[in-house]
């Protein structure tokens, strides 16, 4: 194959699924030491092209394409023989669920000496010492000691990086990478984004694969856009970040709340309906405020949480927490895994007893009374969770779940509260025929915003969000934040708002709160926080956060 | 060999041959105490034939005979037993036979700690003894017993080594000595007890087919609990014989040529259902007559036991020479149940058909042994169950283990009950009739279970146990017999069953003990 | 595989369950003649057009005694089960949602009933209880209670902390009404699927305690006796045994398919 | 793993210990400690669970209720067995006999209860350890023949081993003799001392076990044949063959281990009915004999080394578990 053709040639590619088109006339091509990234939200049938291009759509799939050459061969009429000698070794994959992509049961080392043994590509001894070095390579510390190591032991950007070093075991023409950094934060995403810049340096071409512009935005050559199955906009980076064409890709660009200001809207305001006028009671604002002083809704002082390890020895999961939550503010609270976000807006929640430390609630004690003396002033607090679905009873359907929370628990019956139901509804912009829908009926977003209005229905003042959208897509994504946006502004609510993604964060919040390692490092209004960052760690933080797509 | 023993072992055996292991698969319960002293039930007495012999036994033609016992005679009063023990005789660990050895064999039946129940009761009698001389034993009874002789002749009272009896009974439980053609060598618990020929054997009489040591030189005594799986193993040559061979399997059998079959009834009781006379609603006699004619037993007898079992109209085996036989009191007559019930007042019919008389159900309740009877025989008890319910009559048939059967006897929770009774002569007449026996032993037991409490026929039986006249003896057992049918206490069925199935390498079969116990004496395999 | 044939055993599996559960409702319609019916005359009939499964030694029409044995088969898989489970939600609950000493005793008593064999459980269950169909059904049951309760209080467990009963919590809702309305009805759901299969495995059990002497009384139609009954004549007679071990084998695995693909169905 | 298998498997759990215990020493003293407590626990429960059964013991030492034991005879029989002492006493002094090694002596055997349990133990041990092994054989081959022949395959093995695991052991014995013994005449129909002899009771314990086993490793590996780390196996050239016995076959066996506990349980219970039919000795058929009889001591001593027997297995079932499975045992 001569350097000049293609390394991935696609034309008109359809694969179907018992007869459900899923992809649909796509065409592509990848030269040598190009990145082609293919963006498009969730089921729009990215993972689906790429698992067709190693001839592994899946059981029951169709696939049809006038050409598809991969690494020069016309691989249509390949047989198994003759894919498998393609996979590993002139086509190295990254598969989009990296965390369970390596088998429990076996080391990273044998894992990665599959892919070298199975094209034979040296002795034992030989493969074994190049596994080493591939496990270095993608920068992994102790490399021989991971080799020896299980996926169980290993962190997820460890085990992503693991993947990649076995896809790249054989030097491989071409990459795929579906969602490549997807289970990660912010500053292991980047390192692997590094990473991957550098393989394509050294001459590979990419396939790369996200739903997030901002993501490729450092690494792509070409961006492709998909949605429903076929790629609505293609071009050089430039073009399709500075000057998208396709009113999907302007949609996908404006979801992404990097450098959006506070209030503005993400989505397209069509996407749903529009809320009903005000009631009077609601629209009160500053609650807290007495003779001019903005007192705090929520404050702690002092949290600390320890979680033992063992008999003898605690973990530190918190410590020293104080944080103020003013009236119709909202409160963002950031910083990686494990930094204690999740404890600390648990112990907020009084499900967890602090074990230092006192969280007051509209300034009556809150953390330190029984349970008992907390439930009648529950409903002033509410909480929306990342993982809205595990939070309602599957047995419920939507209307009864708000009837039960509207009611205080007296009743589920939907009758009672029919009118306030759909009034809910309609304040978190679900359509009313929702009611009768049971939560795993919804989509993602929907559920987000049943999980909302169940929050609202006790017409709470304070609400903690803990990541209630890095579990969504972006395009809904921006739709939910909105939605808080929007309620805050409309119900005075305050927030305490939990999320890893900085841009997120910095879109929603008022004040910030940076953590790491159960401390925070660093707190102050949004702009402060984020324009002159005083501590390292915050700095390291934003430098790690993918650019702001305005700025390329 | 006693009456009634049959064998198709056709024609002419040809000549014996000496050598070969025999492996013979039982379907009784494995012994607990391969020493038939302890306890004493029949699965101990088929495989103690093959090593312990008895004082008495029967002859072919069922005649009771001296064997290891010379002679023996009684006083006039009847008080006193001289039994003369026959000479020459040792057991296989080298001790002799003498008067000591069977008075030492006594004394260890009646000792409380040896536990044995048939043997303690056959001798319950005996007051006291003594060896007067090295062959001459004297008892002392304390009433007259003229089936003493006869309970002489049961596996149960064997003569064992006296030196093997002061062992352990746990080291005497595992392999008791005895003067029998076979010596216990190992047993193997819930597999096999092996038996090695006694090479010097002493026949104690002459007549048997040969002298001298047996010819098989061992056998080995299966424990195969699952008739299938025992009738299997024989037909795939796995055992040599078997016994409780099911009705099915003998009619199958004998249209081989593979396979043999030996009827062996067993002496004593008849196989026979006990009408409970003590309550409701059979302490009327009308009931009882009722319930005898509204059952069909000979259609099921016949088409459930392929004919192999022959139907009994009396208390005793077939093969007692005293037993009476009374067959027009039990024909199948359910206009003549309906009369008789209506007469009793069990006149009124409740929804599901049974009668009623004062909003009572006419209800039996029949608890049965899962241990104590074949299939076939549980076949039988639902066949009349479901002609009883023709005549208005419930059967409840209660399956139960052993031990919950005698608790549902001890507390006396039963109007009908099948319990079998071996023992040779009509004296066993005594032990299931007479109102003695309606008194629980220490444990709970007592063997007259259809509960007869009547003085005449006390009388009768009491003067038939002690006469010394023969004739005398004969006449009141009949009128017992008669009694106790006529009154309609029980319903006899067969005889006890007993049949092996043999393959026909084995040659000569069919010497039995007094209570229709196989022995392999004569016996050899051919090649 | 087209969709048809995948579901074909799943039909096939529901059929067979109904047409049981109809002869067990009525069986009169499914056989009209007597099961109970003798004829000592007809003993031992083959299969054919008088009688289209045969008769058994005592004449009784065999399919005539397997649609009335429905019944009390099904009835003892369905009471065993129940009885189980419903040991098994009390131990599982108390397990589950005690506190953490019940949850250690309780986790220790089913520890120890699973280290006794069940039969041996039965067995002396039987022997304390006397033998009949009630008995048979307490001691399947209880043989089946230990696990059944540690899959609840694996469930509870995992809905105790599970992120519904959090936001349960978080609306102010009592730990009464949270175990009643919440971890419950959710810890029992998944139970369904375990009573489907647990109802073949109950049936087995009875007949496996049947075959030991110890099941329900005769002359009662039940396929377990019938079973051990016709072993006896298994050269003679194999239909005696044949077709009462199918209706066995069928609703077993007509239960653990439809259980199969419950649980298919529900994981979705 | 299916919900039934879920229900048998490993206890691990329901104990509450620990597994983040990282001294394989502390992890043996817990195993040590539990199983003291199961066969204490196991021994009480027997022990007052069997003197709650109508019957006097005393008659069950002197040969059941159907012998006729004279008054004395039973006095004797109790004050030997010391029956006579209140149960407390009796218990407290059995439990101290039994920390010394010894079980008592079988009231229908009339011997030690160690001796009867050692002489029964072997044959047992050895029908049940070979119809696991069988078991675990023919659910392997099952499940990977099933799952490797496509949708044909998958439905034949998944309704062969459906229907296996539904088939009561007496029958398929009483079937299996009559095959092979009766018309076929190929093996015997009773347990012998040959090899042969062992065929058909194997079979017959195993046959149902591996339909139990082969549907649980058959889901298990069906979910590893679907998981992602199968795709990234195949990704990377990994033929079908090799995702199946590279990856799948450890996922299924693991599946199979979690239900050792299960299947000690199953083939106790099963030898029970297999050693009756076989005519084989040893523990199951004792056990039966001797709640029949009403065997006190032979009863407990049979409960205590199944129990015995089932904390081993636990044991080594974890080990086993840990072996293949590193992810037990940390965190
Ligand atoms: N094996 C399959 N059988 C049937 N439908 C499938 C199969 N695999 C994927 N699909 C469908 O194809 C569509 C595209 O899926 P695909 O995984 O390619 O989406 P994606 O763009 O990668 O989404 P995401 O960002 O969530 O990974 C989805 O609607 C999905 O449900
Ligand atoms: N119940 C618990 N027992 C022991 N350790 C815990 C418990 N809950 C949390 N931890 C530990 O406390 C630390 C902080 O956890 P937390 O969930 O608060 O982190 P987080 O900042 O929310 O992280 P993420 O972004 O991944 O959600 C983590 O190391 C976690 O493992
Ligand atoms: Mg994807
Ligand atoms: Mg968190």
């Amino acid at each position: 194959m001569s350097a000049s053709e293609p390394l991935l040639r696609v034309k008109d590619l359809d694969v179907s699924f018992g007869g459900n088109s899923v992809v649909s006339g796509i065409s592509f091509t990848v030269n040598p030491g190009e990145c082609l990234a293919l963006v498009g939200e969730s089921g729009s049938g990215k993972s689906v092209t790429a698992r067709s291009l190693l001839g592994l759509a899946g059981p029951g799939s169709h696939v049809r394409a006038t050409a598809l050459d991969v690494a020069g061969k016309d691989a249509r009429n390949f047989s198994q023989r003759s894919w498998r000698s393609l996979r590993g070794k002139e086509v190295g994959f990254i598969l989009q669920d990296a965390l369970t992509s390596l088998d429990p049961l076996r080391t990273v080392g044998k894992e990665i000496d599959d892919a070298l043994r199975l094209h034979s590509s040296g002795s034992g001894s030989q493969r074994a010492a190049r596994v080493v070095e591939l496990l270095e390579a993608v920068g992994l510390d102790d490399p021989l000691r991971r080799a020896s190591q299980r996926s169980g032991e290993l962190s997820g950007g460890m085990r992503q990086r693991a993947l990649i070093a076995s896809a790249i075991a054989l030097d491989p023409l071409l990459i795929i990478a579906d969602e490549p950094t997807t289970a990660l934060d912010a500053t292991i995403a980047a390192s692997v984004m590094d990473l991957l810049g550098d393989l394509r340096r050294a001459g590979s071409g990419m396939l790369l694969i996200s739903h997030d512009l901002a993501t490729v935005a450092s690494v792509a050559d070409s961006i492709a856009v998909m949605a429903a199955g076929r790629i609505v906009e293609r071009g050089t980076r430039e073009q399709v970040l500075n000057s998208p064409q396709h009113p999907y890709t302007r949609a996908l660009l404006a979801a992404a709340p990097a450098g959006k200001p506070r209030f503005t809207k993400l989505s397209p305001a069509s996407t749903h309906p529009k809320p009903p006028p005000l009631q009077p009671e609601q629209a009160t604002v500053h609650q807290g405020e007495e003779d001019g002083v903005v007192l705090p809704v929520l404050s702690a002082r002092g949290l600390i949480k320890n979680f033992p390890l063992s008999k003898t020895e605690n973990f530190r999961a918190v410590h020293n927490v104080n944080f103020d939550l003013l009236p119709g503010q909202t409160l963002g609270v950031v910083g990686e895994s494990g930094s204690g976000k999740t404890t600390t807006a648990r112990m907020a929640l009084g499900l967890l007893r602090t074990d230092a430390g006192t969280v007051e609630l509209l300034g009556g004690p809150w953390s330190q009374v029984p349970e008992s003396a907390r439930r009648n002033r529950r409903s002033s607090l509410g909480a929306v969770y990342q993982d809205p679905l595990s939070s309602f009873d599957p047995r419920h359907s939507a209307e009864a779940i708000l009837a039960d929370a509207l009611s205080l628990g007296a009743t589920r019956n939907p009758r009672a509260h029919r009118q306030q139901i759909s009034e809910l509804l309609s304040l978190v912009g679900l359509a009313p025929d929702m009611a009768q829908r049971r939560p795993a009926t919804l989509s993602g977003g929907q559920r987000q915003r049943l999980a909302i209005a169940r929050a609202l229905a006790p017409k709470p003042k304070v609400l903690i969000c803990d990541e209630p959208v890095s579990a969504l897509d972006v395009s809904v994504q921006a739709q939910v934040l909105d939605l808080l946006d929007e309620l805050q502004q409309r119900l005075g609510l305050s927030y305490l708002f939990i999320s890893h993604d900085l841009a997120v964060i910095r879109h929603m919040s008022d004040h910030v709160l940076v953590m790491r390692a159960g401390e925070v490092v660093e707190s102050g209004t949004t702009e402060s926080v984020f324009t002159a960052p005083a501590h390292e760690y915050t700095r390291s933080l934003l430098a790690a956060a993918p650019p702001s797509l305005s700025s390329i | 060999t006693p009456s009634g023993t049959t064998s198709d072992a056709s024609s002419d055996p040809g000549s014996p041959v000496t050598g070969g292991n025999l492996v013979y698969a039982s379907g009784d319960a494995e012994p607990s105490c391969l020493d038939p002293h302890v306890g004493g039930n029949y699965p101990q007495a088929l495989v103690a034939s093959q090593y312990l012999e008895t004082l008495y036994t029967k002859d072919a033609e069922g005649k009771l005979i001296p064997w290891l016992a010379a002679d023996s005679t009684v006083s006039d009063d009847g008080l006193t037993r001289t039994v003369s023990i026959r000479d020459g005789i040792t057991f296989t660990d080298g001790t002799a036979l003498d008067a000591a050895a069977v008075k030492a064999n006594f004394e260890h039946l009646l000792d409380p700690k040896t536990a044995s129940s048939t043997g303690y009761l056959a001798l319950g009698k005996i007051a006291s003894m003594k060896a007067v001389d090295a062959s001459t034993l004297e008892l002392k009874l304390k009433t007259p017993d003229n089936s003493l002789l006869e309970s002489f002749s049961m596996p149960w009272v064997a003569i064992e080594s006296p030196t093997a009896l002061k062992r352990t009974q746990e080291e005497n439980c595992a392999a008791p000595v005895g003067t029998g053609p076979f010596k216990v060598q190992s047993w193997k618990k819930q597999y096999s007890v092996q038996m090695v020929r006694n090479a010097d054997y002493v026949l104690p009489v002459a007549g048997a087919a040969h002298a001298g040591p047996a010819y098989l030189d061992s056998i080995t005594w299966r424990f195969i609990p699952e008739a299938a799986t025992r009738y299997a193993a024989l037909q795939a040559g796995e055992v040599d014989i078997i016994d409780n061979a099911q009705p099915d399997a003998i009619a199958t059998a004998v249209k081989t040529s593979t396979i043999k079959h030996l009827d062996a009834p067993r002496p004593g009781a008849s196989n026979r259902i006990e009408l409970n006379s003590s309550k409701a609603p059979f302490n009327d006699e009308k009931v009882r007559e009722a319930f005898i004619h509204a059952v069909n037993i000979n259609a099921s007898v016949d088409s459930l036991f392929f004919g192999s079992a022959k139907r009994s109209y009396s208390p005793l085996s077939s093969v007692e020479p005293l037993a009476y036989s009374e067959e027009s009191l039990f024909n199948y007559d359910p206009t003549k149940a309906g009369t008789l019930l209506d007469a009793a007042g069990w006149s009124e019919r409740d929804a599901q058909g049974y009668r009623v008389k004062n909003g009572v159900r006419l209800s039996l309740t029949f608890p049965v042994s899962t241990s104590q009877s074949i299939p076939a025989e549980q076949s039988l008890f639902e066949q009349i169950q479901a002609t009883a319910k023709e005549s208005g009559i419930e059967v409840q048939i209660n399956l139960l283990d052993i031990s919950s059967w005698y608790g549902e006897l001890f507390t006396n929770s039963y109007n009908l009950v099948s319990a079998p009774y071996t023992k040779v002569g009509p004296g066993v007449l005594s032990i299931l009739f007479h109102s003695d026996s309606t008194i629980p032993a220490p444990s709970g037991y007592f063997a007259n279970l259809s509960q007869v409490k009547d003085p005449a026929l006390d009388a009768l039986l009491n003067t038939a146990g002690s006469t010394k006249d023969e004739a005398q003896r004969k006449d009141l057992y009949t009128q017992a017999q008669k009694k106790v049918l006529e009154g309609y206490y029980l319903l006899p069925l067969y005889d006890q069953q007993n049949h092996f199935l043999y393959s026909e390498k084995l040659k000569n079969v069919g010497a039995t003990t007094a209570v229709a116990s196989p022995i392999f004496f004569d016996t050899w395999l051919a090649n | 595989m087209s969709t048809h044939l995948a579901k074909l055993p799943r039909l096939l599996a529901a059929a067979l369950l109904l047409f049981f559960l109809l002869a067990a409702i009525a069986p009169n319609l499914l056989a009209p003649v007597d099961p109970l019916a003798i004829d000592p005359a007809a003993a031992f009939s083959a299969p054919g057009p008088g009688h289209l499964l045969g008769t058994d030694e005592s004449g009784r029409d065999i399919y005539s005694r397997i649609i009335h044995g429905a019944r009390s088969s099904l009835l003892i898989g369905a009471a065993a089960t129940a009885i189980g489970l419903g040991l098994a939600l009390v131990l599982g609950t108390l397990a589950g949602f005690g506190g953490r000493w019940l949850d250690f005793g309780v986790g220790r008593i089913l520890e120890v009933l699973f280290a006794l064999p069940g039969l041996l459980l039965a067995l002396v269950f039987i022997a304390l209880a006397g033998p009949g169909v009630t008995t048979t059904v307490i001691a399947v049951g209880l043989t089946w209670a230990p696990g059944y309760a540690r899959m609840i209080r694996a469930q509870i467990i995992a809905l105790r902390s599970s992120a519904m009963v959090e936001a349960a919590t978080v609306l102010g809702r009592r730990r009464s009404r949270i175990l009643l309305v919440h971890i419950l009805p959710n810890a029992l759901a998944p139970l369904a699927v375990l009573a489907t299969l647990g109802l073949g495995q109950a049936i087995l059990w009875a007949a496996s305690l049947s075959f030991l002497g110890l099941g329900s009384p005769p002359p009662a139609p039940e396929w377990g006796t019938m079973l051990s009954a016709g072993r006896t004549y298994l050269s003679l007679a194999w239909w005696m045994t044949f077709f009462p071990g199918l209706a066995i084998v069928l609703v077993a695995a007509a239960a653990t398919v439809l259980s199969r693909s419950m649980k298919a169905g529900g994981s979705r | 793993m299916s919900d039934f298998a879920k229900i048998q498997s490993s206890p691990s759990g329901v104990a509450g210990t620990s597994h983040g215990t990282r001294s394989a020493a502390r992890w043996l003293l817990s195993k040590i400690m539990g199983g003291i407590f199961v066969l204490w626990a196991v021994f009480t429960a027997i022990f007052f669970g069997l003197r709650m059964i109508p019957g006097d013991p005393a008659q069950a030492i002197m040969g059941g209720p159907g012998s006729q034991a004279s008054a004395e005879a039973l006095a004797a029989a109790r004050e030997q067995y010391g029956l006579d002492q209140p149960l407390y006493v009796q218990y407290f002094a059995q439990l101290w006999r039994l920390v010394q090694g010894d079980l008592g002596t079988s009231y229908s055997l009339k011997s030690p209860v160690v001796e009867v349990l050692a002489e029964l133990l072997p044959p047992t041990l050895i029908l049940a350890g070979l119809a696991l092994l069988v078991a675990w054989a023919m659910a392997l081959v099952l499940a990977v023949l099933s799952t490797r022949s496509g949708a044909v395959g998958v439905a034949l093995g998944s309704g062969l081993e459906i229907i296996s695991a539904a088939v009561p052991h007496f029958w398929l014995a009483s079937v299996l003799i009559m095959l092979f013994s009766t018309m076929l005449g190929w093996l015997p129909p009773v347990s012998t001392n040959t090899p042969a002899g062992l065929v058909l009771p194997i079979i017959t314990l195993a046959l149902p076990l591996a339909g139990f086993m082969g549907q649980v490793m058959r889901d298990s590996m069906a979910e590893a044949q679907r998981s992602a780390f199968a795709l990234s196996a195949r990704a990377r050239g990994e033929s079908e063959t090799g995702v199946l016995l590279r990856h799948s076959l450890r996922h299924g066996a693991l599946g199979g281990i979690a239900l050792s506990g299960w299947a000690l349980g199953s083939l106790l219970s099963g030898a029970v009915v297999v050693e009756s039919i076989f005519a084989r000795p040893g523990l199951g058929r004792s056990l039966l004999s001797a709640v029949t009889a009403r065997d006190i001591p032979l009863v407990t001593g049979v409960a205590l080394f199944s129990a015995a027997a089932y904390v081993l297995i636990m044991a080594f079932s974890d080990l086993a578990e840990r072996l293949v499975d590193p992810r037990i045992g940390r965190s």
